[in-house]
């Protein structure tokens, strides 16, 4: 891709560092999920980690996002601290949401995360209401909404595309097509082969990316978000990726094909970044650097979060109502 | 209104008067909703408002609930102050997510990092032959879930003074108008006056020893009517009208039913699980003696019909509430 | 149009005294209404008789019909009785809902035709449920969803759309793209031109008709319907037609442009037939005595319904439930 | 019952057993739902089906909630008898429209012409920290609604009985089923014994005589622990499962409370317009005298948390029932 080769080599690096962090934060996140730390349930990522690092790698102070269920990646990438991320997970007190959120509700509203969420669509009714109100004050940003082939299904998803391209709002559609929504494959949700193809419907251009090169979705990303921001509207990217795990943390996919558990195809958006990293200019070493750098980063966020407190008996009544005796606004 | 000038005016011109003075008091304040924008809105209820605020402030949206008032939560996560007008009540069926899962919840579950000030206003009940699928009254729905607050208002005082503290709440509230009181007309302060009547405060409409009457949203009328009818008789009735149905005012309805020592509470919506259930359940929870047992009055259980006759047999009227009321003190 | 000149003189004449049936109905409930004599709201289909006639006239015994909220002419083509009609108008308890719904919700079941409906955008997903219940029980027929250019923008559409597609139901979406949906034109609602254009986003054929012109109607959805009941799946047909009225009787229209209000185009589905009918070998006497029958018929409906009871008291409460005492099931 | 061999089963065996029955019984019951099909669904519920009754009749849904309970209507306008899982009872937000406009309505709307055969289950509850979007007892929202029928089976036994005369009954059922439950065990009949729960009808989970304790859904198993430790006191509580939310067995409980004198109410749902509210409101309205003020027993007023320590306050246990009884009867 032309517009990859024109990033500067310490940018293509973030991305790759970005990429490594949400690798080791998931890989904790399972490992503690496994060994009964974490409760209630996750939904991991991996696999498709150059799809939120390409996407918010691409945005820029003061644009926002919505998220998924499958939020991890697209928080850190964003900016969100994986201390206060995995605090979270940990049902700790000074997690993102006090504890009271969990893996599915994690937002750092002033990183520009408006928080992933638990029921499918819903990104795209939230962002599109980001994007009008980006509109209405005058804010030369965007808004990207995260979503899954699955999500594309949903009624909200046609609602919101419908009314951002009436509205000509300022928003990215990021489809993460991952091959499976739950426990069934992309042509149990969608009649037709790409989920881009419905940008037609709605007036806007919709791409397809490959998702598994960062490097591509991140100039796909960066030319539909300088669009976005410069009022010419939405656009939607179909970024085709492969979701590793199960649907949630300890499903046992018997659904899918032998040889795609196994990862036959060798999909794996870290390790191929890695084999391009010499034409953009990168030696394995800063590779390398970057890859511990990214571990240490998470294996501290990991000590900190376990070391903390789990949410006082009050954390339960407050903030339900916006000026409460106890609220925090 | 403290020697104010005084207004007779429409129900739903007191609505254009909050939005109006709202939307030019703060500018965060946006309007979306199906024609609500250069036609000036079904009813003429926001008529005015985009020649005042323009395109950007006032937003006709497609058929799209779900995905408009979704939209609202987002941008009042993001500093606006959105209102969102649904047509009809019934039709909340179509936007429950973005209200109980997102608005409700949004502020708690994201660690209290975010607001959602929001107002959203549809017309709801019975009375004007509209059928089953444009009458229902649904207010119990709303005040079961934490993280909304719902008002009801029955006057165009209180419309008036609802909108506009609904507005400038930092909370998702729900205003549940009624379609049959578009027309009807009462005293408001003059313009200029900054009306506002608090979220949560019931209203005591009409003093009295006797009974305890609460009468929600639009049975109001028929309810003061009622104990007019009753006065006739030398039955003394007091009518609360709670207002807002979350938070409900149980200290203004409990210490009227210690003075009374009976309780009937008459609404539109079906009885399971109902404001009328949650006041009874209440003041039996209280402990407070009564002297007669409490009633609900509330339509059958079965849709609004449409043909005028059922509809008139299914709605309580004044000379139901006034027998109920006399069978509870002959009691 | 070529399908249409194939169309036997009978046939044709038959959906000309339909689209004569559709309007005389129509101008006595608006009348009854005028006269204070019909309870509620009504909305009128005025001006659209071609869609209604063009559409039902293509189906046979077995095919089934989900209407909405402006349903009158739907219901009359499919084969619903004007008198019953006309019955549940006046709120009588011979009306087809007992009196019980009204104007939005009249059904006759025998018919085929599963009701209109109030909630916009409910036929398209009460109509592939009904399109998957032929699937199942494999009945050779197919189903017909009637929708608005309003409705277009509702998420059951796109939901009902894209399962119809999935599921290869044999249903026609039919959508009366009538300019406006309540007071605000097309454009507020539809992001594109062409709401047909958007069966591209599922994979099925999606055709723009003159809504006008009763016998290109009837071809495109005789084509569609052929092919649903013969397995082969979905389609999306926009006819592009003109509301007269208001969206509800007694709506001022302001927000219509005067020479529209005016309809300075002359549209008229029927006399545009008529203009036509010579080429379908038909005579003006002919015509003549069609519409002197659909008149006369209305008319009768009209006297037969003005004369009939109320409801009784009973009635409030039957129906609730399947299985109760005074249930009719 | 009547010396049949019984088995101890799963709670979700007890659905997908009633499944298998149903569908192999009547030819007309389909199955519809994300990943109800050949993935066997997210808890194995429907394992077996999609192999025994085929890819036409066990169908995968794409995520659209609205779309398919609509269509569910519309099948079983047209002579079907769907069976529909929505995964989450939250995410029943996402299809009121078809449920509460369309299925509970049609029949009486259209005048009898057509009913309305579903069942629609899904899984609901708290206890397993799923957070607030994934924790709700929404059953109140249903009782409320005329046309409607709400199951709440806390056993397998009244998951395999209630399901299976749910798919039988003519009206749109909702089976409101409990996730914490799911690897739950129980007796339930023999395979081959056509076990049938009638729509309803109560459950006296252990009779009593100082109070009357009623237990929603998967409360059940708390109150009874709660009546054991009150036992251990020499307090004789009376447990009632009302097992079905709509029609409300009060004939079974007003007859408990009169022998008792006293009653609390025990759910998962908040307190406000509630089948509790309605249950103490029901027996205050029968004039049944109290020896106590009735108690309901339910969360705060907040979202359900997801916190583990949290979510425990959150719900009731059998200790906080337990001094809530020990209060009522000490009075
Ligand atoms: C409205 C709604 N329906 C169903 C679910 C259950 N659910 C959670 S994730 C999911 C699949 C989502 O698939 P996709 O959009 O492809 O995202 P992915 O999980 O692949 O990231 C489903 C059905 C939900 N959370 N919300
Ligand atoms: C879900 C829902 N939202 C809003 C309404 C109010 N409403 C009734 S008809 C209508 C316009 C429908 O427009 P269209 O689909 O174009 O049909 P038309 O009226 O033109 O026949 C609206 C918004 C409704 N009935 N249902
Ligand atoms: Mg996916
Ligand atoms: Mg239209």
């Amino acid at each position: 891709m032309a517009a990859s080769s024109s990033v500067a080599p310490e940018r293509a690096l973030a991305l790759y560092r970005t990429m490594c962090e949400i690798r080791a934060f998931e890989q904790a996140a399972v490992k503690g999920y496994r060994d009964g730390h974490l409760p209630g349930f996750i939904h991991v990522s991996l696999g498709q980690e150059a799809c939120a690092a390409g996407a918010c790698g691409a945005l820029v102070e003061g644009d926002l996002i919505t998220s998924t269920h499958r939020g991890h990646g697209h928080c850190l990438a964003k900016g969100a601290d994986p201390g206060r991320m995995l605090a979270e997970l940990y049902a700790r007190a000074d997690g993102y949401a006090k504890g009271r959120g969990g893996s599915m509700h994690i937002a750092d509203v002033a990183a520009g995360v408006l928080g992933a969420n638990g029921i499918v669509g819903q990104s795209m009714g939230l962002g599109i209401g980001a994007a009008l109100s980006l509109q209405v004050r005058g804010q030369p940003n965007c808004v990207v909404a995260f979503f899954g082939e699955g999500a594309s299904g949903t009624g909200i998803a046609h609602e919101a595309m419908n009314m951002a391209a009436l509205w000509n709002l300022g928003i990215v559609f990021f489809c993460e097509s991952n091959r499976y929504a739950e426990l069934s494959p992309y042509d149990t949700h969608v009649s037709v082969p790409d989920v881009a193809g419905r940008a037609a419907a709605y007036g806007f251009t919709g791409v397809v990316v490959d998702g598994e090169d960062v490097m591509a979705v991140h100039a796909a990303v960066a030319e539909a978000a300088a669009r976005a921001r410069a009022g010419g509207g939405p656009s939607l990217i179909e970024a085709k990726t492969y979701r590793w795990h199960g649907h949630y943390e300890g499903d046992p996919q018997t659904y899918k094909p032998e040889a795609e558990r196994r990862n036959d195809e060798g999909l794996d958006p870290i390790a191929r970044f890695a084999r391009g990293a010499a034409a953009l200019g990168l030696d394995p070493a800063r590779l390398e650097g970057a890859r511990e750098e990214a571990e240490a980063r998470i294996a501290a966020a990991l000590a900190w979060a376990g070391s903390l407190q789990s949410p006082p008996a009050a954390a339960l009544t407050e903030d339900v109502y916006a000026g409460q005796a106890h609220g925090a606004g | 209104m403290r020697g104010r000038p005084m207004a007779r005016v429409k129900y739903y011109r007191a609505l254009n008067r909050a939005l109006h003075e709202e939307m030019a008091r703060d500018d965060r304040v946006i309007l979306l909703g199906e024609d609500v924008g250069a036609s000036g809105g079904i009813f003429a209820q926001t008529r005015g408002l985009y020649e005042t605020f323009g395109p950007a402030r006032v937003r006709d949206t497609p058929i799209a609930e779900n995905g408009f008032v979704s939209a609202a939560v987002g941008a009042a996560m993001t500093g606006l102050r959105p209102v969102v007008e649904v047509g009809f009540e019934d039709f909340l069926t179509c936007c429950m997510d973005p209200l109980v899962n997102q608005a409700a919840k949004l502020r708690y579950m994201l660690g209290g990092q975010v607001s959602v000030p929001m107002l959203l206003y549809t017309f709801g009940g019975g009375g004007v032959n509209a059928g089953p699928q444009h009458s229902q009254s649904l207010a119990a729905w709303f005040a079961h879930v934490p993280g909304l607050k719902v008002v009801m208002p029955a006057t165009p005082r209180d419309v008036l003074g609802l909108v506009k503290s609904g507005i400038r709440d930092d909370n998702p509230v729900l205003c549940l108008l009624s379609k049959k009181l578009i027309g009807s007309t009462g005293e408001v302060t003059g313009e200029g006056d900054d009306t506002l009547v608090p979220l949560g405060a019931a209203d005591i409409a009409r003093q009295g020893r006797d009974a305890t009457l609460v009468a929600l949203g639009q049975m109001r009328a028929p309810a003061l009517a009622a104990a007019d009818l009753l006065a006739a008789g030398g039955i003394d009735v007091e009518v609360i009208d709670p207002r807002s149905a979350s938070p409900l005012d149980m200290v203004c309805i409990a210490a009227s039913v210690r003075r009374t020592g009976r309780l009937a509470v008459v609404q539109e919506a079906h009885a399971p699980c109902s404001l009328a259930a949650e006041i009874v359940a209440a003041i039996a929870e209280a402990g407070i003696a009564l002297r007669a047992t409490p009633r609900r009055i509330t339509p059958p259980f079965a849709p609004s019909p449409f043909a005028p006759q059922l509809e008139r047999a299914f709605l309580p009227d004044a000379e139901r509430i006034a027998s109920t009321l006399r069978d509870m003190v002959a009691a």
